[in-house]
């Protein structure tokens, strides 16, 4: 297989992967595409960059191509989305994350892999509940074992995660040093509302 | 240096200890304590502090509302560091021996977790951002593309983590054992998770019980989802009401549950 | 509704229709559009015509607009068909049957036979696409009707269902074990030490 000539000399890339692009429901990986089609994967990743581009510059056009969880994925331009969604009447949208969930991830991502207690050694609180919705949900996985006493599990975040959160690598995360620790509006006005909701603010 | 004692601080506005629902955990509410005094987290006014923290414990004692242990595990760390404040300074080799000076280590902590803290709305913006993309497939999951069938393609283990995510999700966390052979068991949990469903769908309004029956009745399914009510209002996750003698009975969510589901979510 | 004045005057279309027509997984219906976005459906219409001619009209694309079984849907262009096939087929390529879809089915085989009004009272989304789907690839059946109200269809899986999980009969369905979220003993001691830990308990 690696001495065979490449079997498809003709193959008009761009057409065939913008039609992949289309079909696919997960990121399409240049690396993938290329060993299925025998191809150098550097060409199918600059086809793949042309598109992205190609697509950019069309005007009045509802799609572009965003580069996702280390892939290619074709979607919906953000502006339609509240008119996306009322058309597909979107009844199964999950719900966003809750804080804890948020403030666990965090870590997980900056101090993977992590046990469970460091994790709650971080946070303060204990983790039980909310490891175990972000394993269901994906964006969490057990990525090993740490070699200590009890051997406890290491959790790590998964492709899930990064396009969760429209991610290509975790990379793309900010140095952790570089996080300005003043209270945020955010931090602020959830407090406010969390207050509010029992009735004190 | 005597720590703060000649420092100005404003009377602690003590929140009544049910606000503590409001914080993630004992750093929260610790952060919050040290913002009330204006002051930057390396000058934590450990004793005044310390004496607010142990106020709304105090308080919720009191009232009778159970303190999280890791609420109290942060008390007693406070309790250290003031006590060591007010002890005389040991000589510079003992301190050096003992460790990291827990107050220091309290401040990294704090330090850390304000810095996880102001990533979360970070994070919360991405997540908005990337709802706003739609996907192909996401719709209708018509799986029109998919090709014909493979034989033996998964194993049946996928179908299984897949009800259970199911039932999880609905809510079912059945954690008691149900005297009855595997397949009653089975779809007993699943009227759980249906009459579930139809509660949390109804909110606040609550849902009438003779709706939860699909008509005409039949024997089995009326038992199983009366046997599905009793179970789910044995867990507390229920309200039943009934607004006057022999009137029509009216299923609610219970409050705590619905924090607790969202917390998990 | 009928007397109301359309509330959209600025909806820009043709974006909004591409999106749309990317999203969708079966023909879109320019009636339902213009009824769900209060517009009129000659519009509609036309602009799905505009962009049926503008995909035409597109060199080196792998993609056009379809008019089919009334209404209009994006999809590859049939040349590329074999590649596609090909790309979607690859060994290593993540399981063919979504995840909605494995969902339904799990929910099928434990509580077979079951109404499509029950699945979706677990799963929380509407069921009709995936329903189809499974239908069609022949991992469900009909089985009869449930003696209620409307005599709704009664699902069940097939045999080609048994096969495709390498299954011998439908005993061999691994039992459902228990699924806890509650408090853990681990947390139940956790908090009990604490307690004791200041004097508390």
């Amino acid at each position: 297989m690696i001495d065979s000539p490449p079997p498809y000399p003709e193959i008009d890339l761009p057409p065939l992967l913008e039609a992949y692009l289309f079909v696919a429901t997960e990121p399409t990986m240049p690396a993938e595409i290329a060993r299925i089609l025998k191809l150098e994967p550097a060409a199918v990743e600059e086809s793949l960059e042309d598109m992205v581009n190609a697509y950019a510059r069309r005007v009045n056009s509802g799609l572009h191509i965003v580069r996702i969880a280390g892939g290619y994925q074709m979607a919906t331009r953000p502006p339609l989305a509240p008119e996306i969604a009322r058309l597909l009447s979107a009844p199964g949208q999950k719900s966003r994350l809750s804080r804890p969930a948020l403030e666990t991830l965090a870590v997980i991502a900056y101090q993977q892999p992590v046990t469970q207690a460091e994790i709650e050694a971080v946070r303060g609180v204990n983790a039980d509940g909310v490891l175990k919705t972000l394993g269901e949900r994906n964006l969490i996985e057990e990525t090993g074992r740490k070699e200590v006493v009890g051997r406890p599990i290491l959790y790590g975040t998964t492709p899930d995660f990064l396009h969760y959160f429209g991610l290509n690598t975790l990379e793309d995360l900010p140095p952790l040093e570089d996080i300005s620790i003043g209270e945020t509006e955010a931090d602020k006005s959830a407090t406010h509302e969390a207050l509010e909701a029992v009735g004190l603010e | 240096m005597p720590v703060s004692a000649s420092t100005p601080v404003s009377p602690p506005t003590l929140l009544p200890p049910v606000a503590l629902a409001a914080f993630e955990g004992p750093l929260d509410l610790l952060l919050h304590l040290i913002r009330e005094h204006r002051v930057d987290i390396a000058d934590i006014p450990i004793l005044q502090i310390t004496d607010q923290y142990l106020a709304y414990l105090r308080a919720m004692e009191a009232m009778n509302l159970n303190v999280a242990g890791e609420f109290l595990l942060m008390a007693a760390t406070l309790l250290e560091i003031k006590s060591r404040m007010l002890l005389p300074k040991p000589p510079r080799t003992e301190e050096a021996e003992d460790g990291e000076d827990p107050k220091q280590a309290l401040i990294r902590r704090l330090e850390d977790y304000q810095r996880y803290k102001a990533f979360v709305s970070t994070l919360s913006e991405w997540e908005d951002e990337r709802r706003a993309l739609f996907f192909r497939g996401q719709g209708a999951y018509g799986g029109l593309y998919e090709l014909p069938i493979g034989f033996g393609e998964l194993n049946p283990g996928a179908l299984l983590k897949a009800i259970q995510k199911l039932l999880a999700e609905a809510g079912d966390d059945g954690g008691e054992e149900v005297t009855s052979v595997r397949r009653q068991k089975i779809t007993l949990r699943l009227a759980m998770a249906i009459l579930w469903r139809k509660v949390q769908r109804a909110g606040s309004d609550g849902v009438l019980l003779e709706e939860c029956f699909a008509r005409p009745l039949v024997r089995l399914e009326i038992v199983l989802t009366f046997l599905a009510l009793l179970e789910l209002l044995r867990q507390n996750r229920l309200d039943a009401t009934q607004d006057a003698l022999l009137g029509l009975i009216t299923l609610t969510m219970r409050e705590t549950t619905t924090q607790e589901v969202v917390s998990y979510d």
